[in-house]
C-alpha cells in the first residue's frame, strides 16, 4: 500500500464524442503530441449519449477519475447535445459529492477537431490532479461522508 | 547523465517568469532590429544576437555591448511576430554576464546596476548623489563636466536630495532581502 | 470621492517634485484623494529586475501588500514603477510558486500579498476613471491654441496587458482636448527618451533624445507633455547636452501632463511646480492658463 | 449460457509506428493467454494488418476458426474502420462485429513510456474484446441520392465545380452572396506568373455558368437552412430582393446611368472608386441584372426619385420586391465561399487608413486593373502623382502571431506581380521586403529571377514601422520605411512615395456560422477541416459536404480550381452511384417497455422520434436518426437501445478496460 501511494498511477476512463473529441485524440496522436497514459477512451457517437449509468460504472469498476468529453458548446456535430451532457455534468457531480466520492474525480473537457493539443495537455493535468487525490477509496459502511452536501457551487 | 545543456536553454532558464515564446522559434526577420531605437550602436542586433545564442557563441554574446544597449523600452517585444519576449531576454543576458563577472571593458551599465542595487538594500529608496561614483568616472572628460552642470542646476532648482531616502522599517527590509539573497552576495 | 493608494516612487520625492505637486492639485480639484502608500520602497527600477528577478518582485511585492492592506487601487505616477508593479501582481496571480517565495521573504516584514490589488497609471486615472466631461467641467482657463506633443514614452503602453492598442493609442491625446489644448500628430510619440541609457550610453540617449525634440519641434508643439519622470528629465535636462553634441539649438519646454491640465484648472502655476524646469516655459503658455482671469 | 463467441485478436505493428513503442508480441500473447475466457481463439501480431496480406490473414482465420468476432488492434477506426469491415464482409461475416482498437493514436504514437503503452495497449484490447461480444450484426441502410448538388460561392473554385458537375448533365444550384459571380479573381488586372489578364481568362467562365442549361445561378443570395443528410439535404435560399425584375431587365445599363446617386465601393473597387445605387459591380457581371442598393438609394431614404424607374426601357424596376425563401432539394454541396483579405488596418505601426499612400494589396489590384478607377494608372492618392520609389511589404498579416501564424501562400507572389506592374508602368525603384522568398508553384521561381533581373531590390527584414517622420536629408514628404535588411545587419530608413501591403488571407468572418450550418467544423485558424489533408482533401467529416478553394485554406488560382473540380468530380462518382450506404447505427425503442413518457420527443433534435398517440408509445423514424444515441441515455425506462453503442456494449466495456474479465485481476481488486 505505501508502495502504491509512492507511485501512485491512477487509471482513468475517458468518454469521448467521435466528431470532435476523439478526433482531437486523433489529432494529438498524429501530431506525436505526448500525455500521460493513464487514461483509456470509450468512444461515442455523441456526448449526449453519456448516460450517468456509464460513470458510476466505471468508478464501480475501479477507475480512479472519470473524463467526459465532447465539442465545444455550440459545435455539436447532432446540433446541441453535449448541452445535456453539460447538464448530467452538473449532477452527476453532485450525486458523486454524496457519495462521498471528491467531485474533482470528474472532468468535463471541450476539444474541438483541431484542438489535439488542448486535448494532450489537459489529460496531463488531469491525471497529476489525480494523481494527488490517491487512489479512490469507497467510503466503508459507518464512514463519516464529510464532503458537505448542499456547499457546493453550481457553474 | 552529462547532459550538457546548450547556452539558449541556459539564457532561457535565466527568465524566471517571463512569458514568451522559446528562442529557438525566432524566424530571423529583423522586426526587433528595425524596430530597436537603439540598434545603430549596439556590436550586433537583437537578431543577431538571437542567433548567436541559437549558434551556442556564448563568447561572442557576452562580449558584446548589445544588452548593456538596451533602455527596456519593449518596442520590439510588443511587435515580435514569434511572441519572443526580447527585453526580458536582454534582462537575462545582463543577469548572466554580472554572475559570470564576464562583460565588454569599459561599459557604465555593470556598475552603476552594481551600486544602484546596493543602494537600494541600505535604503530602500533611490537617493541619485550616491549613485554618481558609480559611473562618473567612467564618463569622458566632457560628459563628466555635464554631469556636474546638471547636477548643480538641478540642486538649484531643488530637485535633487541633500539628504539620503530612507524607509522607516529598514531592518526588517533587509530581513526580507536576506530572504532571497544571502545579504553577504550584495553589500 | 475616489480614493486611490497613492505610490509616488523615489524620483517624485525630489527630482519630479513637481509632477508631485501637480498630480495632487488637479486629484484634489476632481475630488479624487490620493492617499500616499504607508513606508513603501523602491520599485527596483529596471535595475533589479535584471540583477535578480525574484528580487525584483519582492520589493514590489512589498508595496502591494502594504497597498492590499488598504483596499484601494494602487496609482503610480511613474511608468516604472507602473509597468514593474504591474506586471509583478499579475506574475503573482498566474504563478503560485512565486507568489509563495516572495510571500515567504514579506513574512519578515510581518506582510502577506494576497493577489488583490489593482494598479493604474496615474494618466489611466484621467483617461479612464475620470470622464473627458468631468475634467473639462473643472476647466477655467481652456489651454486655446496650445500645441501640446502627447509623448507617451514606453512602459505606460508596453509590455502589451490585454488586447489594448499599443501603437497608436488615443487616450493621451483625449485629455489633452478636454483642456482646450490641441494635441499635435506627434510620430514619435510612442519611441524611447532613452532612459537609463542616459547614464550608461549617453550618446545613444542624446541620439533619442534629439529625435524626440526634433520631432516635436517638426510638429509645431509648443511643449510635449510627459506622464514619467524618467522621460521628463531625459527630455528636458539634457538639451544643453544635446545641443553641445548635435550643434542644434534646442529649448523646448517639456511639462507633466498635470501640470498642464492645473494650468486648464486655474490653479497658480507655483502650487504645480512651475518653475523648477530648465527649459522655462513660453509666455504663451502662461497667458493661455492665465487669460481668462 | 449463451452460445460462446469466438473471438480473434489482430495486432498491427503498424511498421515501426506502433511496434516502435508497443511490444507487440507481448500484446498479442498476453491477449491470447488472458482473453481465453472472453473467447479469444487466435491472436496473432503483423508487420501491416491493412495491407492485402494482412486482411488475407483475418479471413482466413475467420473461415479456419469459425470466428464469429474480430478485434483489430492499430489506427484510429476514422482511417482504417472500412478497411477491416470489408474484409470480414469479405470472409462473410457480418462487418459490424469486427472492433477497432486504436493503440497508434491513442498508445504509441503519445506516449513515450514503452512499458505503460504496452500495459494501455492491453487494456484496450481487453475493452474491445469485451465490447465486440455484444456487437450485433447490422446492415447498413441505403438511401437514395438526390442527382442534384449545391455550390455556395461564386468564386473560380465554385465555378469550376459547378461547370463540371453541369457538363456532366446534371443539376446545380449556385449560389452567390454578391450581386456577380466571379469572387476575387474578377478584381485583379494579371495573374501570377503568367501574367495573363485575369477578366480574359475568368470571363467567358462566367458567360459559361449564366447560359448553362444545368445551372440555376441564384445570385444576391444566401443560404438561410440546411436539412436532411447526404443524398438528400434541403436548402432553403434567401433570394435578396434586387428590385430588379429579372424576367424583364435586358442588362441594357441606363439605369445605372442615369441614377444620380454616387456610392463609394467598397466591395469589388476595394474603396479606389465610386459606384451608383442602382448598379452591376463590373461591367462583365454574370448574371447582367443590376441591383438596388436599398441603403444608399435615394429613394429607399427619401420617398423620391425613381430616376430608374423613369428611364427603364422595359419596366423592369420593382421598388415593392420582396426577398423570396427558394426551397431546393440536393443530394450533395460544395462550400466554396473563399476568403476575406486580412485588414490591414490592424497592424497600426503600418499607417494603413492614417498614411494616405499606404496601399493594400487588394485596392493596389484595382489601381492597376485597365478596368479600374485609375484606367490601370499607377499613381498615389492625389490621382495624378507617379510614384519614383515604390516599398512593397511582404507577410502583412501573416506569418505573425500578433495575426496570424500561417503562411498565405500567395503574398510573395502577389507581391512579385505588383513588383512587376509597378516596373512596367512607372518604372520606379522597387523595394521588396520579405522575410522568406516562396515560390514552389510552377514557373514561380522562374519569375522571382525575372523580378530580379528587372532590377527590383529585394531586402530581407520583417518591416518594422511605416511612418511620416522624417529626419534625414531625402526624406521630406516620403514615407519611410524602418526595416533591418538582415543580410547585413544594418537597419535602413528606407523613403518612398507608396508602400504597398501585401495582405495575407483570412477565413471569412462568417465562415465558422457557415461550417456550423452545414455540421463541419473549423481548425482554429478558422479555415474548414477536410476529411484528411493528404488523401481527403475535398471531403470533409460530414457525408456529403464538399469544400474547395481558400475555404479550406489560403492558395492560389490552379489550386483552387484544381480542387473545385476534384470536388465535383468526387460528387459525379456519388451521383453515378444513385444510392449511398449509411451507418446504421440508430436508435430504436422497444415498444413493450416504453411508458410514453415523451422524455425522448424532446430530447432529439432531428424530430426523429414519434408518438403514437393511440398506442401512447414513442418510435423512432430510422431515417431521420442521426444515431447520436442522447434519447438513450435520456430513457427513463431503459427502452431505447443504440445499435452499434448499446450500454451493454459499453459497460463491458468499461469491464473490459479495468481488466475486471481476467481472472487472476479481479482477485486483486479490493471488494
Amino acid at each position: 500500500m505505501t508502495e502504491e501511494t509512492k507511485s501512485f498511477e491512477p487509471t482513468i476512463i475517458g468518454f469521448t464524442c467521435n466528431w470532435c473529441s476523439y478526433r482531437a485524440a486523433d489529432m494529438a496522436g498524429t501530431a506525436r503530441m505526448k500525455y500521460a497514459p493513464n487514461v483509456r477512451l470509450i468512444r461515442l457517437m455523441c456526448s449526449g449519449r453519456l448516460d450517468p449509468t456509464f460513470v458510476f460504472k466505471a468508478f464501480a469498476s475501479g477507475a480512479d477519475a472519470v473524463l467526459i468529453s465532447g465539442c465545444h458548446p455550440g459545435d455539436c456535430h447532432y446540433i446541441s447535445q453535449n448541452y445535456k451532457a453539460l447538464r448530467r455534468f452538473h449532477l452527476m457531480k453532485r450525486v458523486l459529492t454524496q457519495l462521498g466520492i471528491e467531485p474533482g474525480r470528474l472532468k468535463l473537457l471541450w476539444a474541438s477537431a483541431a484542438e489535439g493539443a488542448i486535448f494532450a495537455s489537459e489529460i496531463t493535468k488531469f491525471v497529476e490532479e489525480v494523481r494527488a487525490l490517491g487512489p479512490l477509496n469507497w467510503p466503508q459502511p459507518g464512514e463519516q461522508v464529510s464532503t458537505p452536501i448542499m456547499e457546493e457551487v453550481t457553474a | 547523465m552529462t547532459d550538457t545543456i546548450s547556452f539558449s536553454q541556459e539564457v532561457s532558464n535565466l527568465l524566471y517568469a517571463a512569458e514568451g515564446e522559446p528562442l529557438r522559434t525566432c524566424i530571423q526577420c529583423g522586426t526587433c532590429s528595425g524596430t530597436c531605437p537603439v540598434a545603430g550602436y549596439m556590436d550586433y542586433t537583437p537578431r543577431q544576437i538571437i542567433a548567436l545564442i541559437n549558434a551556442g557563441n556564448k563568447e561572442q554574446v557576452l562580449e558584446s555591448n548589445t544588452f548593456w544597449y538596451c533602455a527596456s523600452c519593449y518596442h520590439c517585444t510588443v511587435r515580435c511576430p514569434q511572441k519572443i519576449n526580447i527585453t526580458e531576454l536582454m534582462y537575462a543576458l545582463k543577469r548572466y554576464s554580472i554572475w559570470k563577472g564576464q562583460h565588454k571593458e569599459g561599459l557604465i551599465g555593470p556598475t552603476f546596476s552594481e551600486a544602484f542595487v546596493k543602494m537600494i538594500v541600505r535604503g530602500g529608496r533611490s537617493f541619485e548623489p550616491v549613485l554618481a561614483p558609480s559611473y562618473i568616472f567612467s564618463l569622458n572628460l566632457r560628459e563628466m563636466l555635464q554631469e556636474v552642470t546638471n547636477a548643480t542646476e538641478l540642486l538649484l532648482k531643488g530637485r535633487l536630495p541633500v539628504l539620503p531616502a530612507r524607509i522607516k522599517r529598514i531592518d526588517s527590509f533587509k530581513r526580507m532581502i536576506g530572504r532571497i539573497i544571502p545579504m553577504g552576495g550584495l553589500e | 470621492m475616489k480614493e486611490y493608494a497613492y505610490f509616488p516612487g523615489c524620483s517624485l520625492e525630489k527630482m519630479a517634485v513637481s509632477y508631485h505637486l501637480s498630480a495632487l492639485e488637479t486629484t484634489k480639484k476632481l475630488g479624487i484623494k490620493l492617499k500616499e502608500l504607508e513606508d513603501w520602497n523602491c520599485c527596483g527600477a529596471t535595475t533589479y529586475f535584471y540583477i535578480d528577478e525574484l528580487l525584483a518582485y519582492t520589493l514590489c511585492a512589498r508595496n502591494l501588500a502594504i497597498a492590499e492592506k488598504t483596499g484601494l487601487d494602487v496609482v503610480a505616477p511613474c511608468s516604472a514603477c507602473y509597468k514593474n508593479m504591474y506586471f509583478t501582481a499579475a506574475h503573482l496571480k498566474k504563478d503560485a510558486d512565486l507568489a509563495e517565495h516572495v510571500n515567504f521573504a514579506l513574512e519578515e516584514d510581518n506582510l502577506q500579498y494576497n493577489g488583490n490589488v489593482n494598479i493604474k497609471h496615474l494618466i489611466e486615472v484621467f483617461a479612464q476613471d475620470v470622464s473627458a466631461e468631468e475634467i473639462k467641467s473643472k476647466v477655467t482657463r481652456p489651454l486655446e491654441g496650445i500645441r501640446v506633443a502627447p509623448y507617451y514614452g514606453c512602459q505606460i503602453v508596453r509590455p502589451q496587458k490585454e488586447k489594448e492598442d499599443v501603437e497608436q493609442p488615443q487616450f493621451f491625446e483625449g485629455i489633452l482636448s478636454a483642456i482646450g489644448a490641441t494635441p499635435v500628430n506627434y510620430p514619435l510619440k510612442m519611441r524611447c527618451c532613452g532612459g537609463s541609457l542616459i547614464i550608461s550610453s549617453r550618446t545613444a540617449a542624446l541620439a533619442m533624445v534629439r529625435n524626440l525634440l526634433q520631432s516635436a519641434v517638426d510638429s509645431q508643439a509648443t511643449v510635449i507633455a510627459t506622464a514619467c519622470p524618467m522621460c521628463q528629465v531625459n527630455l528636458e535636462c539634457y538639451q544643453q547636452q544635446v545641443n553641445q553634441e548635435f550643434g542644434t539649438n534646442f529649448s523646448f519646454p517639456v511639462l507633466y501632463f498635470t501640470q498642464l491640465i492645473g494650468l486648464a484648472f486655474g490653479i497658480p502655476p507655483k502650487k504645480l511646480g512651475i518653475g523648477k524646469e530648465f527649459v522655462s516655459i513660453a509666455p504663451s503658455l502662461l497667458r493661455a492658463g492665465q487669460s481668462k482671469d | 449460457m449463451e452460445k460462446k463467441e469466438k473471438i480473434g485478436v489482430y495486432v498491427c505493428h503498424c511498421g515501426t509506428n506502433i511496434a516502435g513503442v508497443v511490444n507487440v508480441g507481448e500484446v498479442s500473447t498476453w491477449a491470447a493467454e488472458n482473453l481465453k475466457d472472453q473467447g479469444v481463439v487466435v491472436s496473432r501480431d503483423y508487420k501491416f494488418m491493412c495491407s492485402s496480406l494482412g486482411q488475407e490473414l483475418i479471413q482466413k482465420d475467420i473461415k479456419e476458426y469459425g470466428l464469429t468476432r474480430v478485434v483489430v488492434a492499430a489506427c484510429s477506426p476514422h482511417l482504417h474502420e472500412a478497411t477491416f469491415r470489408n474484409a470480414c464482409k469479405g470472409a462473410d461475416l457480418n462487418p459490424y462485429l469486427c472492433e477497432l482498437v486504436s493503440i497508434r493514436e491513442q498508445a504509441s504514437w503519445v506516449h513515450t513510456d514503452k512499458v505503460a503503452a504496452t500495459e494501455k495497449s492491453k487494456a484496450l484490447i481487453s475493452g474491445g474484446v469485451s465490447r465486440v461480444v455484444y456487437n450485433e450484426p447490422l446492415e447498413p441502410l441505403y438511401v437514395p441520392i438526390h442527382p442534384a448538388t449545391l455550390v455556395v460561392g461564386g468564386g473560380i473554385s465554385g465555378i469550376q465545380a459547378a461547370l463540371e458537375i453541369a457538363d456532366a448533365g446534371y443539376r446545380v444550384y449556385l449560389v452567390e452572396r454578391e450581386p456577380s459571380i466571379g469572387g476575387h479573381m474578377a478584381q485583379f488586372d494579371k495573374t501570377f506568373p503568367t501574367l495573363d489578364c485575369s477578366a480574359c481568362i475568368l470571363t467567358p467562365r462566367m458567360v459559361q455558368v449564366g447560359s448553362h442549361p444545368n445551372i440555376t445561378l441564384l445570385t444576391y443570395s444566401e443560404i438561410e437552412k440546411v436539412e436532411g443528410y447526404v443524398g438528400n439535404f434541403t436548402v432553403s435560399i434567401r433570394k435578396r430582393a434586387r428590385s430588379v425584375d429579372e424576367a424583364t431587365c435586358t442588362g441594357c445599363g441606363i439605369c445605372w446611368e442615369k441614377c444620380p446617386k454616387k456610392v463609394v465601393d467598397n466591395v469589388f473597387e476595394a474603396g479606389m472608386g465610386n459606384r451608383k445605387a442602382i448598379y452591376v459591380p463590373f461591367p462583365q457581371a454574370v448574371p447582367k441584372y443590376p441591383v438596388i442598393d436599398r441603403e444608399n438609394c435615394t429613394f429607399y431614404i427619401k420617398g423620391t426619385c425613381k430616376a430608374c424607374e423613369k428611364f427603364c426601357p422595359t419596366e423592369a424596376i420593382n421598388f415593392a420586391q420582396e426577398d423570396e425563401i427558394i426551397n431546393v432539394e440536393v443530394g450533395n454541396v460544395i462550400l466554396a465561399t473563399g476568403y476575406d483579405p486580412f485588414d490591414a488596418r490592424r497592424i497600426t505601426q503600418y499607417g494603413y487608413g492614417r498614411l494616405a499612400n499606404v496601399f493594400t494589396s487588394l485596392e493596389f489590384e484595382r489601381l492597376s486593373n485597365a478596368a479600374g478607377p485609375t484606367g490601370g494608372n499607377i499613381v498615389l492618392r492625389d490621382g495624378k502623382t507617379v510614384p519614383k520609389v515604390v516599398g512593397i511589404v511582404h507577410c502583412v498579416g501573416s506569418r505573425d502571431k500578433n495575426y496570424n501564424e500561417y503562411c498565405s501562400a500567395i503574398c510573395c507572389m502577389q507581391s512579385l506581380k505588383f513588383a512587376h506592374l509597378v516596373h512596367e508602368r512607372t518604372g520606379a525603384e522597387i523595394y521588396n521586403f520579405y522575410i522568406d522568398i516562396r515560390a514552389p508553384g510552377k514557373g514561380y521561381e522562374e519569375f522571382y529571377h525575372r523580378l530580379l533581373d528587372e532590377g527590383t531590390h529585394f531586402v530581407r527584414g520583417k518591416v518594422a514601422e511605416i511612418s511620416d517622420a522624417v529626419r534625414l536629408p531625402g526624406e521630406e514628404g516620403k514615407l519611410i520605411i524602418q526595416v533591418e535588411d538582415t543580410l547585413t545587419g544594418n537597419q535602413l530608413r528606407v523613403p518612398v512615395d507608396m508602400a504597398i501591403l501585401s495582405a495575407g488571407l483570412e477565413p471569412r468572418r462568417d465562415a465558422k456560422a457557415v461550417a456550423k450550418q452545414f455540421g463541419i467544423s473549423c481548425s482554429a485558424d478558422g479555415w474548414l477541416i477536410e476529411r484528411h489533408p493528404k488523401l481527403d482533401p475535398v471531403a470533409t467529416v460530414t457525408e456529403g459536404i464538399y469544400i474547395a478553394g481558400c475555404v479550406q485554406g489560403p492558395k492560389d488560382i490552379p489550386a483552387s480550381v484544381a480542387q473545385g473540380a476534384a470536388a465535383a468530380a468526387r460528387i459525379l462518382g456519388k451521383i453515378m452511384q444513385k444510392e449511398i450506404a449509411l451507418e446504421p447505427i440508430r436508435a430504436s425503442i422497444k415498444e413493450e417497455q416504453c411508458s410514453g413518457c415523451r422524455i425522448c420527443n424532446n430530447v432529439c433534435p432531428f424530430n426523429a422520434i414519434l408518438f403514437h398517440e393511440d398506442k401512447m408509445v414513442s418510435e423512432v423514424n430510422p431515417a431521420l436518426c442521426q444515431g447520436c444515441g442522447t434519447c438513450v441515455a435520456a430513457c427513463p425506462a431503459g427502452a431505447i437501445s443504440g445499435t452499434g453503442f448499446s450500454n451493454q456494449q459499453i459497460l463491458s466495456q468499461i469491464e473490459g478496460l479495468m481488466l475486471l474479465n481476467i481472472k487472476s485481476h479481479k482477485e486483486t481488486v479490493p471488494a
